[in-house]
């Protein structure tokens, strides 16, 4: 426990050392690739909810990540351009009020989801997941309101209130803050009477019902929640690149979600930052070294899962312990 | 002739070790008891001695030939026959597959099973993840006899059977017995062990405490490692 | 004679064309120790699951402390005061004993929507969960993941979490298989004083068990009861040694 | 005067054909030409939008690159001029050229070296003006594809049979074959890049439709003729270059094309080849410091086009003529050959909103 | 819109079917009898696709590719047994996921190392070139009548060494318990690493003979592996029966919805909004269908214990 408690502090400090350093070195774009890995991590860490404690496998958490996305480029082009929305809404430019749709809109979209896909379990789970993320794909690609295949481009970065979002190292600091909070919620969850009985559904559900506890509620809660860290991700995505479209949506996206989460080490705090920072250093290390990079990120990732069982934080802090 | 000769073996789960070097043997055509309170290491022995938990140190050999590093499966070829604790029987696969997914050519025969367990022939094409507690007990044993083996390992075998079908299967290991069969036995029921066992072997903490002949366990022999 | 704390009246499940409870109605009354018996595939574990809820029956009521629980949940039942072990264990393999009987302990809390308060130092939790360890002697095995723990410790612990609810009926399916001789004979002292608590319906192969512990026995031959009465009397029925018994009366 | 230059394009995944023929057009003229002071940075996007934005960032945060070029596909192109022209970089397209780009939102240091994307679905329209009455139009339902059909009615005046839209990334296509045959038309119009053309014109040869197809050159380029096999021949395409135009420039770039990769050069290679050209005739002209006064230089478009004349048009995308080729077998090799020009010294319909 | 239209698309759909079948057969043995989640199916699809192409290019012999489809399938698959997945059928579905994502990357970028980025040509034989006449004066391609008829022999081959042989008996066994099916003396390691080839193999097929009727291209197998999931889901995991009934209804529905969609929604408005629209909804089609069925039935049409 402690040693696992020493390896998630010294990987906080590290993301959150990089760009600081980097920036004082004239590297500014590693301050990009930075807040990409805090901001896959906080999608991440959304799915490591559903994924890690309920052991439910989403393979279509892309569509909340995507809509979250959505919202905030849609919000903001909607501002940008002065056209009302539905029921005369200007849109907005401000984060905040951004996330707060997000999560809105997406925990809403999951709560349809959950309530069909959880009564499926298993790799029926898994694939009515995908179904419904497909479903939410090929619907951005054709609807053209919002650019359909062509994505929809977000002119200037939403606003966080007393920060200028614009400078890299300001907006690092607002995904990377909000990575800690979504890690802070994810570890209160875990530790929780609530987190207790949602990671026994996952062992047995069968006892958890034999005691008293309903199954269903804890894991649609559960499913619920994860969706909405998700979406918040997907905004800040959506700003960091300035852009969004469907391939946030698509099941690429909610497949390397999962890798990530397995790659640092499933159902652990840490996890997602851990199995985020290898994955994008390693895309952005060998893309720019060989153009035979994803032959050699399949080595690796097929070398991580046949070697070191429980992901990196597993590799490094041995098993999980369930107190 | 030897049939199994476990030397001193010392097995572990992952770091923590269940025993302290084992050593017993059986005979051909020996019926052994192994015998301990719960969690004494019984099941670990058996899962080592068929490799499917590898002891760390000591050797195990079956008929003369050393089983270390051969792969369960090589094992049971050796002439183990196992009826696992908790029965284990293929849920998803139907009575008769069961048994039939098993069989190697020998005496034992889908005729023999069945006769040997008629309830079996009712359920035939039910799948064994519906069946009684009971009737996959039968199953567990019905399936290791199909593998004709020449030791047969029985974990707790007659564990949740109603006692006319526990009778009936103590019968068939005296049967079995009286066939020249060998077998390893773990039982609770002493009064059905005791007299059907030719030695028997009393493990404490993942060691061996005590062995002897039936007759020799006394009251307060049993009292001391059994609790009775 | 007081209400029955569990009646069951004229239950029915097929599977097919398999009766596998055919009509059961039983009852059990405060106090009571209620062994039901009866050979491999009667249909106990089947009417345990109806009774609990794991399993829908076709027909019949099931009323606890006088009201109807046939239509509720696995969940609800559990809250209205059944208590349950299984057969054939059914534990959450990695979480510790303690954390297993833990999680009872909060079901019978109240809420689990609880997001805030970390459960490990939650003394409320730890305490209740093992006291309860000890009265089935596991606590010293209190953090040890369930599934690494023996074939014998799981039922015991079992047990433990049963002891953790707010039982007003025990159902226990088969409690001494698995127990070493020791372990039978611990947990029969055991039962004994547990029916102060509430009680309980005891599916059971162990007939020294049986015959020490029930007040009433009852016998299923192929999901009907074909007899019911005092230990005495079933040990006499001649039906019940050539269907079942044998040389054991 | 060092000049760097960013080549992000497609060179891993199922669209890495396109990309590689652009890298490789790309670096003909570069090599060609002995210029030393352009050194080109190429990095793989992997048709991944999110990847594009963040390599382009890379490039021009960590790498200084002057100018950013390659990026096959509109809305890889889409996530990545915005920010791109923003920072004051410029982007010359090789490929890609959604309308947004060409009217109202053109901007100053965008430049497309290859077309807007409706000029040759429009050259198809023109020419089936002449040859067919009534036309079966299809393509996927996408941004890209309904242009593609509403660049095609935008001149084609006769008689439509049926008007399809496919999935995107469909491989069979019976059903609507099926269509086609019932439909009584006489002439197919279909847009239907990459691997999903090759589907459909081995099972179109296959279903027994004689109706003659035609489509815009890019579905029946180089790269994937040889896929497709003898079911390609005879078919009408449009484009405005062709290998067999006459000109020095072309045979230059022809014959150094297939002597230095050993094969036929695609559209995608040509394009990439004029972006090339273009940044080495502004390069000699303007300094890269200056980045207005370079992108004047560019816009004169002082280069020798292997596709003959070729200027830029107010919204900086090419005037141009475009031609119909024909699928022919030349020493048993597929390729296009040209038939006869539809256009004259064609622009695109949004460049009267350009107003920057 | 005549009779004869409607006929034919529904054999269009049949035969859509019959091919995600050919496609999922040897999923279904990997995945449901096996119970693993192998991702890399569509990378042995897609090697069978170029060992047809390369072979048939090279020898002029079509039927030469298909024997060296299924050859270099199998051994791939073999390979990619011994060497990878051996190690994870006692892990979680998560670590088989990763892992075989894994195999897809490398195997994709490891073809385009050795055959380049551009599409491969592979055409149909010479025997089974041209179309049949249909009644009703429409005509049927050949080849595609072929690919049902070698569908259906798949159909009935598994079938069969699944549910009665006791080859499919044991590999039933272990993928409940590979544990006990190894201690009652089956050497399962070996018997599953054919099965994996056997499905790797049938996979090759697929990618081979529907190669020949689409671009064999890098990546191909990937937009096909998620249709063949679909089917195996929608049909009941692990029942073969199961994965050709949901492959014909995936097939059929696909196919009528591309071509009726755009139909009905241009009764509501304008012809040129009902293409996309309709089209739109088309795309959506099979993954309503499968949130429908599952919704109803979460164990799939043909649950295995059935
Ligand atoms: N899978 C496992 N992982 C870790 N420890 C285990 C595991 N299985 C058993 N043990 C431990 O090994 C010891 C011996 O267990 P074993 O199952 O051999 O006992 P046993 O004598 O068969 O008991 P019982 O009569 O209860 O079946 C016990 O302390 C047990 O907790
Ligand atoms: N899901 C099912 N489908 C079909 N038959 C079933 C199903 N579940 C149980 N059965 C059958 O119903 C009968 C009753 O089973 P049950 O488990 O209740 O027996 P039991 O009395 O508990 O026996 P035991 O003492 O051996 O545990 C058995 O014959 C069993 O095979
Ligand atoms: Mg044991
Ligand atoms: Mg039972």
């Amino acid at each position: 426990m402690s040693r696992e408690f020493l390896i998630n502090g010294v990987l906080a400090l590290l993301l959150l050392a990089v760009p600081f350093i980097a920036s004082a070195v004239g590297q500014p774009f590693t301050i990009t690739l930075a807040t990409r890995i805090a901001i896959l991590a906080l999608a991440a860490t959304g799915l490591n909810i559903a994924l890690g404690l309920g052991g439910l496998v989403s393979f279509g958490h892309a569509a909340f990540f995507g809509v979250g996305g959505y919202v905030a480029g849609i919000l903001s082009s909607h501002a940008f351009s002065g056209d009302p929305m539905i029921f005369g809404f200007e849109g907005s430019k401000q984060m905040l009020l951004i996330w707060l749709t997000a999560a809105i809109v997406a925990g809403l979209l999951g709560l349809l989801i959950g309530v069909i896909s959880l009564r499926t379990s298993g790799v029926y789970f898994i694939m009515i997941t995908l179904a419904f993320a497909q479903m939410v794909y090929y619907f951005a690609i054709s609807w053209p309101a919002y650019g359909g295949e062509d994505g929809l481009s977000i002119v200037v970065r939403n606003q966080f209130p007393g920060v200028n979002t614009m400078r890299p190292l300001t907006f690092f600091g607002v995904a990377y803050g909000a990575l800690i909070v979504g890690l802070g919620l994810f570890a209160m969850i875990r530790d929780s009477r609530f987190g207790a009985a949602l990671q026994a559904v996952r062992q047995n559900e069968v006892r958890v019902a034999s005691v008293g506890i309903s199954p269903l509620p804890i894991r649609l809660t559960a499913f619920v929640l994860s969706a909405m860290m998700t979406a918040l991700a997907g905004c800040l995505y959506a700003d960091l690149n300035r852009f969004v479209s469907p391939s946030m949506l698509s099941w690429h996206m909610s497949g390397e979600l999962i890798v990530l989460i397995i790659l640092g080490g499933t159902g652990r705090l840490f996890g997602p930052v851990a199995g985020a920072m290898l994955y994008v250093v390693i895309e952005s290390a060998l893309g720019g070294i060989t153009e035979r990079w994803q032959f050699f990120l399949g080595l690796i990732l097929l070398a991580t899962v046949l070697f070191a069982r429980g992901g990196v934080i597993g590799l490094l802090a041995g098993k999980a312990r369930h107190g | 002739m030897m049939l199994l000769d476990v030397h001193d073996i010392r097995t572990f789960y992952g770091s923590a070790q269940a025993l302290f070097g084992i050593t017993f043997q059986i005979e051909d055509g020996e019926v052994v008891a192994l015998m301990g309170r719960n969690g004494m290491g019984k099941s670990t022995t058996i899962k080592s001695i068929c490799n499917l938990m590898p002891p760390k140190g000591g050797r195990i050999s079956i008929a003369g030939t050393a089983t270390d590093r051969l792969p369960p499966h090589k094992v049971a070829r050796l002439g183990i026959g196992l009826v696992p604790e908790g029965r284990r029987c293929f849920p998803n696969l139907t009575v008769h597959e069961n048994l039939v997914a098993a069989a190697r050519p020998g005496q034992w025969t889908l005729a023999r099973v069945n006769a040997l367990f008629p309830r079996l022939v009712e359920r035939r094409d039910q799948l064994a993840r519906s069946l009684s507690g009971g009737e996959q007990q039968m199953l567990a044993v019905g399936r290791a006899l199909m593998t004709n083996p020449r030791l047969l390992i029985l974990d707790e075998a007659t564990e949740g059977l109603a006692p006319v079908i526990r009778q009936d299967i103590w019968r068939a290991i005296r049967t079995l017995k009286a066939e020249g069969l060998s077998i390893l036995v773990v039982d609770k029921t002493l009064s059905e062990l005791l007299p059907v066992a030719d030695r028997c072997v009393v493990l404490e903490n993942g060691q061996v405490a005590w062995t002897g002949v039936p007759q020799d366990l006394t009251a307060d022999l049993q009292d001391r490692y059994l609790g009775v | 004679m007081a209400e029955p704390v569990l009646d069951i009246k004229g239950l029915r499940k097929n599977f097919g064309a398999l009766k596998a409870t055919d009509d059961v109605s039983i009852s059990l009354y405060p106090g009571e120790i209620h062994a039901l018996i009866g050979p491999n595939g009667a249909g106990k574990s089947t009417l345990i699951h109806q009774i609990c809820g794991t399993l829908r029956q076709d027909q019949g009521s099931i009323r606890l402390a006088g009201k109807e629980i046939g239509n509720l949940g696995v969940a609800e039942r559990a809250r209205k005061g059944l208590g349950r072990t299984f057969q054939i264990s059914s534990l959450a393999v990695e979480f510790s004993a303690l954390r297993n009987v833990m999680l009872a302990v909060q079901a019978r809390q109240g809420s689990s929507f609880r997001f805030l308060r970390p459960v490990r130092s939650d003394r409320n939790l730890v305490d209740e969960a093992m006291d309860r360890l000890s009265r089935v002697g596991l606590a010293e095995r209190a953090h040890i993941p369930a599934g690494e723990l023996s074939h014998g410790e799981k039922r015991q612990l079992e047990i433990a979490i049963a002891l953790a609810l707010d039982v007003k009926a025990f159902l226990l399916d088969e409690p001494m298989a698995g127990m070493g001789p020791e372990g039978s004979k611990v947990l029969t002292g055991f039962l004994a004083k547990l029916r102060q608590e509430a009680p309980i319906l005891l599916v059971e192969h162990d007939m020294d068990a049986v015959f020490a512990l029930a007040d009433r026995i009852s016998v299923l031959v192929y999901g009907r009861i074909i007899a019911t009465g005092t230990v005495e009397e079933i040990r006499r029925d001649p039906v019940v040694r050539t269907a079942y018994l044998g040389d054991h009366a | 005067e060092p000049i760097k230059v960013g080549l992000i394009t497609t060179l891993s995944g199922g669209g890495a054909g396109l990309g590689v023929d652009t890298r490789d057009g790309f670096m003909l003229a570069i090599k060609q030409s002995g210029n030393k002071d352009i050194t080109v940075v190429t990095e793989d996007d992997a048709q991944k939008p999110e990847l594009a934005v963040q390599i382009a960032d890379k490039m021009i945060q960590s790498d200084n690159v002057d100018i950013l070029t390659g990026i096959v596909w509109s809305n890889l192109l889409m996530a990545v001029v915005p920010g791109a022209v923003a920072q004051g970089k410029l982007y010359i397209s090789t490929n890609a050229a959604p309308a947004a780009l060409a009217g109202e939102k053109c901007d100053p240091l965008y430049f497309n070296a290859a077309y807007q994307n409706d000029n040759l679905h429009e050259a198809m329209g023109e020419y089936a003006n002449k040859v067919y009455k009534k036309m079966f139009i299809m393509a996927p339902n996408y941004p890209a594809g309904k242009d593609s059909l509403t660049g095609f009615k935008r001149y084609y005046k006769g008689e439509l049979a049926k008007e399809v839209y496919t999935q995107v990334g469909q491989t069979d296509y019976a059903a609507e074959i099926a269509q086609i045959r019932a439909s009584g038309a006489d002439g197919v119009f279909v847009f239907l890049p990459g691997g999903m053309g090759i589907s459909f014109m081995k099972q179109y040869a296959q279903s027994g439709v004689k109706i003659p197809v035609i489509g815009p050159g890019f579905s029946f380029s180089q790269d994937v003729l040889p896929a497709i096999g003898d079911a390609a021949l005879g078919v009408k395409a449009s484009g405005q270059w062709s290998k067999d135009l006459d000109n020095e420039a072309n045979k230059k770039f022809v014959a150094g094309f297939q002597k230095e990769y050993n094969r036929l050069p695609s559209l995608y290679a040509l394009q990439a080849y004029d972006a090339a050209q273009l940044i080495l005739s502004a390069s000699s002209k303007a300094s890269i410091k200056d980045v207005k006064a370079f992108a004047a230089a560019l816009n004169k478009a002082d280069i020798q086009s292997p596709r003959g004349k070729f200027k830029f048009n107010n919204n900086r995308h090419p005037i141009q003529d475009i031609y119909v080729t024909e699928v022919v077998k030349e020493n048993g090799t597929l390729t296009n050959k040209i038939v006869e020009k539809v256009f004259t010294d064609h622009g695109d319909a949004y460049a009267k909103d350009c107003k920057k | 819109m005549t009779f004869s239209l409607v006929l034919e698309q529904l054999l269009n759909g049949v035969q859509l079917g019959v091919m995600l079948f050919l496609m999922a057969a040897g999923l279904t043995l990997i995945f449901g009898v096996m119970g693993l989640i192998n991702l890399a199916h569509g990378s042995l699809y897609m090697v069978g696709a170029f060992a047809c192409a390369v072979v048939a290019a090279a020898t002029g012999s079509f039927w030469l590719g298909l024997a060296a489809s299924l050859a270099f399938a199998a051994a791939a698959g073999a390979l990619m047994e011994v060497v990878v997945i051996r190690r994870l059928y006692g892990r979680d579905h998560l670590d088989q996921v990763l892992a075989t994502f894994a195999l897809i990357l490398i195997f994709s970028e490891g073809t385009r190392w050795v055959f380049g980025s551009f599409p491969l040509y592979l055409d149909i034989p010479q025997l089974l070139q041209g179309a049949v006449p249909l009644p009703g004066g429409t005509a049927y391609p050949l080849y595609r009548l072929a690919i049902i008829v070698t569908g259906g022999l798949v159909a009935i081959g598994l079938t069969l060494l699944i549910s009665r042989t006791r080859l499919g008996m044991r590999i039933r066994a272990g993928e409940s318990d590979r544990e006990m099916i190894a201690a009652l003396g089956v050497d399962i390691r070996t018997l599953y690493t054919l099965v994996f080839a056997l499905g790797s193999a049938l996979a090759g097929l697929a990618g081979a003979m529907v190669g020949a009727l689409q671009s064999v291209q890098v990546g191909m197998g990937e937009p096909i592996l998620i249709l063949a999931f679909v089917v195996i889901v929608i049909g009941g995991i692990g029942s073969i029966k199961g994965a050709l009934i949901g492959a014909l209804l995936v097939g059929v529905v696909d196919t009528m919805g591309r071509f009726l969609l755009p139909q009905i929604v241009g009764l509501f408005m304008s012809s040129a909004q009902a293409g996309p629209v309709g089209g739109a909804i088309a795309s959506m089609l099979i993954y309503l269908l499968m949130a429908a069925i599952l919704a109803i039935k979460p164990r799939g049409l043909f649950p295995a214990q059935a």
